[in-house]
């Protein structure tokens, strides 16, 4: 099998949910690649795919929810190939996830140490005291004070912060080469949201796994990642480095985002909100699903999507815009 | 947890005590009394007998007589067959409890294997099919359901005798017993479950790699056991105290058919010490039932 | 600040083939077109919402058409049974020992004779007749009319007192919340059969005049005593429940929104929480219903359930156990009869707890 | 405090919640003596983690809970006063003083209508005479807040989150207050649409003069929205400014690293910044440390800290903070 | 399409029913009997219920006994008693025998026992029992052992049914030492018989006791006829449901069931050797409350005769073929056919009768207008023999939870519902129909009455106006529509001490005459006694009282 570059590669990844109402189209052709090491941020308004991106990595998506085509390979090997009990393998050892809310995502009625073990003893062949041993250094490494006592705790006897750090122990108990984190900090507090991304930037040095960080919040991705996806109805509309998408936003959605963030920019400015309202992804547009809020939404917007442009060395985007520009330019020429 | 304890105790005590009130002055304000035959007994006997259980005091101070001796650990002497009541009491609970744990036993077991079950298949084939029939058995009088049961097992197919003294069968009053509870057992375990595995954990379990079947039995069924505990604890003491249509269809000397008996007969002793019995049953059981809810679920606080 | 730091985008024209492209596909789209593509869904009420997820499952929906037909028959038959429920079947005047324990669809030979005679078609004894000569067909008509109306008034008056206790219970809290709920606690634990009967004679004394000829007298200080202890004793679980809801409810922010506006208590329960409680409090009023039912069929095993000679479904089923073994279809049609109430109604409640119950997002 | 005229004054206002704590029952001290005024037309930016008493600040001043102890003005009129007993019936200010809240899913009554939910306060206060001019206001009502009037019949759970944010705008403009209390109601939305509800409070503030109490926990848009920020800590409000004046020269210790470890969505500065990471986590409100409660996270607190709660001084250019060392 | 098809379960009795064998068990020495639930008391002298009296009876044994030809005969007497010329004194020799322990039964026991019936302590329900044995002016019966094996008994009066009482259960000795071992403080007199083991001296002594499920019997090797009793065991199921036990009884596990057979089943019994069928002496009976407001206004005479008109009405033929079609008879007098008359004959003559049982009911419709016309109703005839009555009447009928007495009372509904009579039908629980009933808060009750001994005294006088089983409430509070009655209670009175036992029977005539006359006690039919007993055992014979005696039963193996 030939080695990749990449520890991760996806490729025009379709992810739908059959509901009562019919077919939710939540992830419509997305791809990327992730390198070692690296940090790739995922950023876009809620439901545009972001977490379901992550969890068709993952293959952990809810019952009604498949993948309809596209790729996932793992160092070259397509893992959407994999039986369940691959994937049982490939989960938590190769590849873990955080999620967003530390709170409902720990079992409230098994100890701390116990899920960690469990962790622990699914991908190693330790015992469980060995487990246990490797739990409370877990512990350790990600900053919990007094780990021995912690550890025979129930999780709601932690605060919201530590059950991240719990979360994120749990998730590194057998070293991944991946670490995906669903919004790992939005249900935190400011400070805490801090400590957690301080750690987690530490560790990855430490480990050196890959990283991907999805989030809303630009102000976290923008502090974390080296390269950036921007999603929009379970499409990819722009990618880049962070400065490629804050400094040069070459999607109108992405240009937008920024124009109605409060910044130091703007902050005695009126904000410029995206009007109207998040679509319906049972209803999605035949064209750009962004452009029943484009204030620049040309009439081939509404016919044709967009496909993926360069516009820089590391910048892509899509967006007609782009192209219109390239036909305006053309003409001019 | 002691002090829990003694103070749930203490509230369970005022509770019997107001149970033990109501229900003398209800049962002596019934008419009828315990010494009515069909043909009319001598005043002087009925005389006699009323001075021997003194009931020819006035009604505050039987129930102050009364409480006096339960005090004393007297249970009084039934007015229907002159014996003590505590003995019989006892001889008959520990007759209806081995019914009633054994068709707990298979309540819960068969309860919360089909819930679980029809959970995982929700919407299919095998979780109709379950909560039709669990459904089914439920939909019967219990004594429609035990005759039925008789007719069939015992007449039909001849497999059980209908009386034994040597060795009488329990299998069939145990199934009469059992049938409800299992159903409403299944029924829950089904909610319960489905909410359990829609939770964030189980999602985190599976992302670590954990087995289909552990995530199932281990993490889910954990969490989808604790509602299922809150309707066990009061049904077991329940289904303990014995059913009197199932004691009196299959002849079974238990506590259900002797509580309904003593009612008809103003057995005002027996109705008592029985009430006042099934309602300690009843403290006991919810207690235990939230020292297990406890065990089970640790974010419960007991106080 | 954003402009001077702006970095120039190094545009790789020849990624697209501009020339597939004209002018006009560059021009703004109007706000309608944009409209066009952004559809609001339609509108779908809570109601709509349920209805369609219980009309994809199949055993609430049998149910349904078990229920129907059932009350469509009792409501229909009696119009063209030309027997009637009391009634010991006559020809000519007459009583006919053969006229007894008939078999489905049989006539007497009293029948017989006179049909022969005049050649006039006699209504048939569609389940035959009973031990004393009675069509068993209208009697089971009867028996399910009684059973049903016991449950659902018996049912009616457990949710209501229930609803009233509960929500007091749950809205105000605090102590009287704790008061409240120890008496339910205590009502849970006194003998119910002791109560039954306590109030069918005082009930008899109080109401013997007032009922005199009123529906409620043939059916019988007994069933009207039950009705009165089902509100009295069986609300209780009704009462935790919807206690259970309100105090769920209760925290929710439209509530504190509600205060907030200055709405008064009383209005807060009425127009926002009991509203909101509304499907569970259908739900176990469904399965309320099979429960009085049984019930009522239970006091009819002890003998104190609806007065003769009118039947219902549980005592027409105790007096067939009777001939259990020489007449078992006398059994078996009421036991039948009840298994599908019974059913349909769990399996229907089931169904709109599934349907309607969701939480809502 | 100041001879300006205040819409809102709160001296001393402190919101003990008993809880059960084994069987003892403890206060929980949820706001414990804060004092603030605000002007009419002027937002007051509430900010702080969760848990140190945002909420139960705006709900005792809307005597939703029943205040332990303080005093309470509003609008020249003393709504409570505990040491002189006045304790007046709140139903008449309920229509100057109104709420909007944090989650748009559960503060809307899933089974009214839109009409329904914002023609509530009209009926509650009787402040229509016909049917006619009750539709008419919720019309002109909705469409202050940017709904289509084709709106008017659907549910609430039809709507996307910014939509419901602004029925419940709508509600609580129904009244025609002069002062409301946002808790948190930006905080669930989206951020493409969290730029439409900042826009619209602002809008309503410039065309209707109402006050605001706007309670958030993302520093960014208390900034952008406030005139002037108080920071709460624990129940106590730590420091209290005009928002620039805040956000450029922090005091407090608390709210210097608050500020600092705000994500701020521009890599450059982002890779400039050093955050000042707090350690530890809030203490528990139930085992309040003696004295100044961030004496246990902060760098600088000394034996005195521990001994005595800094009192709210003025720093000058009405900034006030309660800190010993700084 | 059905239409003409014979009815397949109408076949009644006519010879083609063929009897299904049902399965037998094969156990030869044991027998499985079921009389009923769980007796109150084992204790002879304490029981009062017609089963309990049955395991009394197979338990203890008297001076006397009925035997299989329900003749009274000497059991622990030897021989015939020397009796007084007035017939007030008898003495009686004794056999020697021994109780279950090995001791030796004598004279005393009986002294003991009798007394200690009588005792106001032991408050035994059937002490007046002894009534007829005068008694001494601290209470005690004039009943003296002058010797081990001598017995001497003093009598108020002549009484013809003597021998009667002495077979009866209360009458049967008891074993002093542990009666009073078991109960020293006088509070508990039954105590000594309620647990296995307890002395006896009858044929079988109880050696297992499952409470509500069954007992368990075994043979009592020093009863005085031991060798006669082939059993080693007697079974007693107890249960109280007809169904399970007519099951059991199919299933084979029952070999005798006494009574408790559901009547629906029986016409499937009919013509089967298992089913027997017994007359006894008892009544059904519909009462009359004489005081009831719906007889307000009239004239005892016109009371009595509305009441005919309701007695005419009652299809009684209807009744016995339907509601319990166990072949019993339509009654037409209170003193139930077959009883003695104490004089050596029968008391009620076969053609002898008030009217004509067999044809009441429809055909007597007219006759109960007319006479209900005397008594200010008037009626429309609706033309299909059916009338309606003004002013309207509308009538509660009393009686508790049962198949039987609901159906008597539906039928009873229907009949007087012919003249437009509205019969209300109240369905009380047992303890409190007994009490209503008692107390004369009712309009009409279901009512019955078996004979305690076989002489229709045992029936008149409950009559007597301050009789507790006087429910009719004759001579009680009279109201104006109530019948005179102290000429009643005179003649009771005259019965109880004339010595002339053919003038006595007359007396006791007159007395039913006067009875019938006010028709406040309408009678419907005479109870009979059935049971099933497989065809592997016989010996087992059961008396007009309803006792049943199972000591001399044989099983075989098939
Ligand atoms: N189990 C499911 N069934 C049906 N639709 C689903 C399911 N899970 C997700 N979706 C839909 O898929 C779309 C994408 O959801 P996803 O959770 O990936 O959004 P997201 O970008 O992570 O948003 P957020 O920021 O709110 O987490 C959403 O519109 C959602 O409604
Ligand atoms: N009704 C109440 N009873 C008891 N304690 C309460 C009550 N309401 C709030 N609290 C407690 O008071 C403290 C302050 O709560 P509050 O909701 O005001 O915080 P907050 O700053 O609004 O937090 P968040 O940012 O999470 O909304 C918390 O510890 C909370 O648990
Ligand atoms: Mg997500
Ligand atoms: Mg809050």
């Amino acid at each position: 099998m030939a080695d990749s570059k990449y520890v991760l590669e996806v490729n025009d990844l379709h992810t739908s949910f059959f509901t009562d109402s019919g077919e939710v189209k939540a992830v419509n052709g997305i791809n990327f690649k992730l390198e070692p090491g690296k940090t790739l941020g995922i950023v876009g308004e809620s439901g545009s795919g972001k977490s379901v991106t992550a969890y068709s990595i993952m293959q952990i998506l809810a019952q009604t929810g498949r993948i309809t085509s596209g790729e996932v390979l793992y160092k070259g090997e397509d893992i959407t190939k994999y039986s369940e009990k691959e994937m049982q393998k490939f989960r938590g050892s190769k590849c873990s996830i955080i999620f967003q809310d530390p709170m409902t995502s720990l079992n409230p009625v098994f100890t701390v140490g116990y899920q960690l073990e469990e962790a622990i003893m699914l991908h190693t062949n330790k015992n469980r005291a060995q487990a246990r041993e490797r739990a409370i250094e877990l512990l350790k490494l990600v900053g919990v004070n007094d780990p021995e006592k912690r550890i025979h705790q129930y999780p709601h006897e932690h605060s919201g912060g530590m059950r991240q750090r719990d979360m994120i122990a749990m998730a590194l108990a057998c070293e991944p080469d991946i670490l995906i984190a669903d919004e790992p900090t939005t249900a935190l507090d400011v400070t805490i949201q801090a400590q957690i991304l301080e750690l987690m930037q530490k560790l990855q040095k430490e480990l050196g796994m890959a990283i991907i960080m999805v989030t809303h919040d630009l102000g976290v991705i923008a502090s974390m990642c080296d390269e950036i996806m921007v999603m929009y109805g379970g499409r990819v509309c722009e990618r880049g480095t962070a400065d490629d998408i804050f400094y040069a936003p070459a999607h109108e959605y992405t240009k937008g985002l920024l124009r109605s963030i409060p910044r130091k920019e703007n902050m005695n400015k009126k904000l410029v909100p995206i009007g109207g309202t998040p679509i319906n992804l049972l209803n999605m547009p035949a064209g750009c699903a962004f452009c029943p809020r484009c204030d620049e939404a040309m009439k081939i917007c509404l016919t044709e999507a967009p496909e993926e442009i360069r516009v820089g060395d590391t910048h892509l985007a899509s967006c007609w815009m782009n192209v219109k520009e390239a036909f305006e330019n053309s003409k001019e020429a | 947890m002691a002090k829990y304890i003694s103070k749930r105790i203490l509230l369970a005590i005022v509770s019997l005590w107001i149970i033990t009130l109501i229900t003398f002055f209800a049962m002596n304000a019934i008419p009828g009394g315990p010494f009515n035959k069909e043909k009319a007994t001598d005043p002087a006997v009925i005389q006699q007998l009323e001075a021997r259980y003194n009931l020819d005091k006035p009604l505050g101070e039987q129930y102050r007589l009364y409480m006096k001796n339960l005090l004393h650990g007297d249970w009084g002497i039934s007015t229907k067959s002159g014996r003590p009541i505590w003995n019989d009491m006892i001889e008959k609970f520990s007759v209806s409890a081995g019914l009633g744990l054994r068709a707990a036993a298979i309540a819960i077991i068969f309860g919360i294997i089909l819930g679980a079950i029809a959970a995982l298949n929700r919407n299919k084939l095998p979780d109709r099919l379950i909560i039709f029939f669990t459904t089914l058995g439920t939909a019967m009088p219990s004594f429609v359901l035990a005759t039925l049961l008789l007719l069939v097992f015992c007449l039909k197919l001849g497999l059980f005798p209908v009386f034994s003294s040597e060795n009488p069968n329990y299998t069939l009053p145990v199934i009469a017993l059992a049938v409800y509870p299992m159903a409403y057992i299944t029924r829950l375990t089904k909610t319960s479950m489905l909410d359990a595995l829609n939770q964030d954990y189980i999602r985190t379990a599976r992302a670590k790699g954990v087995s289909r079947t552990k995530v199932i039995f281990v993490h889910a069924l954990r969490n989808a056991l604790i509602p299922v505990i809150t309707y066990v604890g009061p049904m077991v003491a329940y289904i303990l105290t014995g059913s009197m249509v199932v004691e009196n269809i299959f002849t079974i000397g238990g506590l259900g058919s002797t509580f309904v008996t003593s009612i008809s007969t103003r057995d005002y002793p027996t109705i008592m010490a029985v009430t006042i019995f099934l309602a300690m049953l009843m403290v006991v059981a919810n207690l235990l039932t939230d020292i297990v809810y406890k065990l089970v679920d640790p974010r419960i606080k007991l106080d | 600040m954003l402009d001077n730091r702006e970095m120039k985008r190094s545009f790789l024209s020849a990624q697209v083939d501009v020339s597939k492209f004209n002018a006009s596909n560059f021009e703004k789209a109007t706000d309608d077109e944009k409209r066009q593509q952004d559809v609001m869904g339609e509108s779908t009420t809570f109601f709509k919402d349920g209805m369609r997820r219980l009309r994809k499952n199949p055993l609430a929906m049998g149910s349904i058409v078990v229920l129907v037909a059932i009350i469509l028959a009792i409501l229909i038959a009696p119009h063209f049974v030309p027997y009637s429920y009391d009634e010991v079947i006559t020809v000519n005047g007459q009583r006919d020992k053969t006229m007894t324990n008939l078999d489905f669809m049989c006539y007497s030979d009293k029948e017989l004779a006179y049909m022969e005679e005049t050649g006039e078609d006699l209504f048939p004894h569609i389940f035959g007749t009973d031990g004393l000569g009675r069509d068993y067909f209208i009697r089971v008509i009867y028996g399910t009319r009684v059973s049903l109306a016991v449950g659902v008034v018996a049912a009616l008056m457990v949710v209501l007192i229930g609803i009233i206790y509960g929500s007091v219970a749950g809205y105000f809290g605090g102590k009287i919340d704790l008061v409240m709920m120890r008496i339910v606690d205590i009502i849970y634990s006194l003998p119910d059969m002791l109560i039954i009967i306590l109030l069918s004679v005082v009930l008899k004394e109080v109401l013997a005049g007032k009922l005199a000829g009123t529906v409620f007298s043939r059916l019988g200080t007994n069933m009207i005593s039950m009705f009165i202890v089902f509100g009295l004793l069986y609300w209780v679980s009704m009462a935790r429940l919807i206690r259970g809801q309100i105090l769920t409810i209760k925290n929710n922010e439209y509530v504190l929104a509600a205060k907030c506006i200055g709405t008064p208590n009383r209005k807060i329960l009425t127009k926002h929480i009991l509203p909101n409680c509304l499907s569970v409090i259908i739900i176990t009023t469904a399965l309320q219903i099979p429960s009085a039912i049984f019930t009522e069929s239970y006091l009819s095993f002890l003998g104190l359930g609806v007065s003769i000679p009118l039947s219902s479904l549980g005592s027409l089923a105790n007096d067939a156990r009777a001939g259990m073994q020489s007449y078992p279809a006398r059994l078996v049609i009421p036991a039948v009869i009840i298994c599908l109430i019974v059913l349909a109604l769990n399996l229907l409640g089931d169904g709109l707890r599934d349907a309607f119950d969701t939480k809502l997002d | 405090m100041s001879e300006e005229k205040y819409l809102l004054e709160v001296e001393h206002l402190k919101q003990y919640f008993p809880v059960k704590e084994g069987f003892r029952k403890v206060p929980l001290k949820a706001v414990d003596d804060i004092s603030f005024a605000i002007k009419p037309g002027e937002t007051l930016g509430l900010v702080g983690e969760s848990g140190c008493g945002k909420t139960t600040v705006g709900r005792t001043l809307l005597r939703l809970y029943q205040p332990t102890a303080g005093r309470i003005v509003f609008d020249g009129e003393v709504l409570f006063d505990s040491e002189k007993k006045i304790d007046v019936d709140m139903h008449p200010y309920r229509k100057q003083m109104q709420m909007v809240f944090q989650d748009p899913y559960s503060s809307l009554d899933p089974r009214m209508t839109v009409e329904d939910i914002i023609g509530e306060p009209l009926d509650v206060h009787k402040l229509y005479s016909s049917k006619g001019e009750r539709r008419d206001k919720i019309l002109s009502l909705m469409e202050t807040v940017g709904l289509n009037a084709e709106h008017a019949m659907r549910y609430a759970h039809e709507f996307s989150g910014g939509q419901r944010q602004r029925i419940g705008i709508a509600r609580a403009l129904a009244v025609d207050p002069k002062f409301i209390v946002c808790d948190e109601p930006v905080s669930a939305l989206d951020v493409s649409i969290q730029a439409q509800v900042v826009n619209m409070f602002e809008e309503i503030q410039e065309k209707l003069g109402v006050a605001y109490l706007f309670i958030a926990h993302d520093l960014l848009v208390v900034h952008h929205i406030s005139d002037r920020i108080a920071v709460m800590y624990l129940g106590h409000i730590m420091e209290i400014a005009d928002a620039d004046d805040l956000n450029n020269n922090p005091v407090h210790p608390y709210t210097l690293s608050l500020l600092s470890a705000v994500p701020i969505p521009d890599p450059e500065t982002a890779r400039n910044s050093k955050r000042i990471i707090l350690e530890g986590d809030v203490p528990s409100p139930l085992k309040m440390p003696s004295g100044c409660p961030f004496r246990t996270r902060c760098k600088y607190a000394t034996e005195q800290c521990a001994c005595e709660m800094p009192p709210l001084t003025d720093r000058g250019d009405r900034h006030f903070v309660a800190c010993w060392n700084k | 399409g059905n239409k003409g098809q014979k009815p397949s379960s109408s076949n009644n009795g006519d010879g083609n029913t063929t009897a299904e064998a049902t399965k037998i068990n094969t156990d030869t020495t044991t027998l499985k009997v079921l009389l009923g639930s769980e007796p109150d008391y084992l204790d002879p002298t304490l029981n009062s219920s017609t089963d309990g009296a049955a395991l009394a009876l197979n338990t203890f044994v008297g001076l006397y006994t009925l035997d299989e030809n329900n003749n009274c005969v000497p059991a622990l007497a030897d021989g015939e008693p020397e009796v007084s010329e007035d017939g007030l004194h008898y003495t009686f020799k004794l056999i020697e025998s021994k109780w279950s322990n090995g001791e030796e039964l004598t004279a005393n026991d009986f002294v003991y026992s009798w007394n200690r019936a009588v005792a106001p302590e032991t408050a035994a329900d059937y002490s007046y029992m002894f009534a007829p044995i005068a008694t001494n002016e601290d209470g005690t019966l004039k009943v003296e052992a002058t010797d081990d094996y001598t017995l001497e008994v003093e009598l108020n009066a002549p009484c013809a049914y003597f021998y009667d009482l002495l077979a009866f259960p209360t009458f049967l000795p008891v074993y002093q030492p542990d009666v009073e071992a078991a109960n020293p403080d006088g509070t508990a007199p039954g105590a000594w018989a309620q647990n296995p083991g307890f002395v006896c001296n009858g044929a079988f002594t109880l050696s297992e006791w499952k409470h509500n499920e069954s007992m368990v019997y075994t043979k009592n090797p020093n009863f005085y006829r031991a060798d006669d009793v082939s059993l080693e065991k007697l079974e007693f199921m107890l249960s109280d449901d007809d169904t399970a036990i007519y099951a059991a009884y199919n299933n084979g596990d029952l070999d005798f069931v006494d009574q408790k057979i559901p009547s629906d089943e029986i016409e499937s019994l009919k013509g089967n050797p298992e089913f027997h069928v017994l007359d006894s002496l008892g009544t059904y009976y519909v009462g009359f409350n004489v005081n009831s407001d719906i007889f307000d206004g009239l004239t005892p005479e016109q009371a009595a005769k509305m009441r005919q008109a309701l007695s005419l009405l009652i299809d009684r033929q209807w009744i016995v073929d339907t509601v319990e079609p166990t072949e019993k008879t339509p009654a037409d007098t209170f003193i139930p056919d077959g009883m003695a008359d104490g004089n050596g004959g029968v008391f009620e003559a076969a053609d002898a009768g008030y009217y004509d049982a067999t044809t009441t009911g429809a055909g007597n419709v007219e006759e109960a207008v007319k006479l209900l016309e005397d008594c200010g109703y008037s009626f429309t005839d609706k033309g299909d023999g059916t009338y309606d009555i003004s002013p309207a009447l509308e009538v509660t009928y009393l009686t508790n939870p049962s198949t039987t007495h609901e159906g008597v009372a539906a039928l009873i509904q229907q009949d007087w519902g012919k003249v437009g009579i509205q019969v209300k039908v109240e369905t009380e629980d047992w303890n409190v129909f007994l009490e209503d009933r008692k107390a004369g808060k009712f309009d009409i009750a279901r009512e019955g009455w078996i004979a305690d001994f076989n002489d229709p005294i045992n029936m008149l006088e409950m009559w007597v106006s301050y009789g507790g089983n006087n429910d009719m409430q004759l001579g009680k509070n009279p109201t104006p529509q109530a019948p005179d009655w102290t000429e009643y209670d005179e003649l009771i009175q005259e019965i109880y001490v004339e010595t002339d036992y053919a003038k006595r029977a007359e007396l006791m005539h007159k007395a039913e005459d006067m009875l019938m006359s006010t028709y406040a006690v309408v009678p419907v039919y005479y109870y009979n006694h059935i049971y099933l007993q497989k065809s592997n055992v016989e010996g087992v014979y059961a008396t007009t009282n309803m006792n049943i005696y199972f000591m001399y039963a044989k099983k075989t193996a098939n």
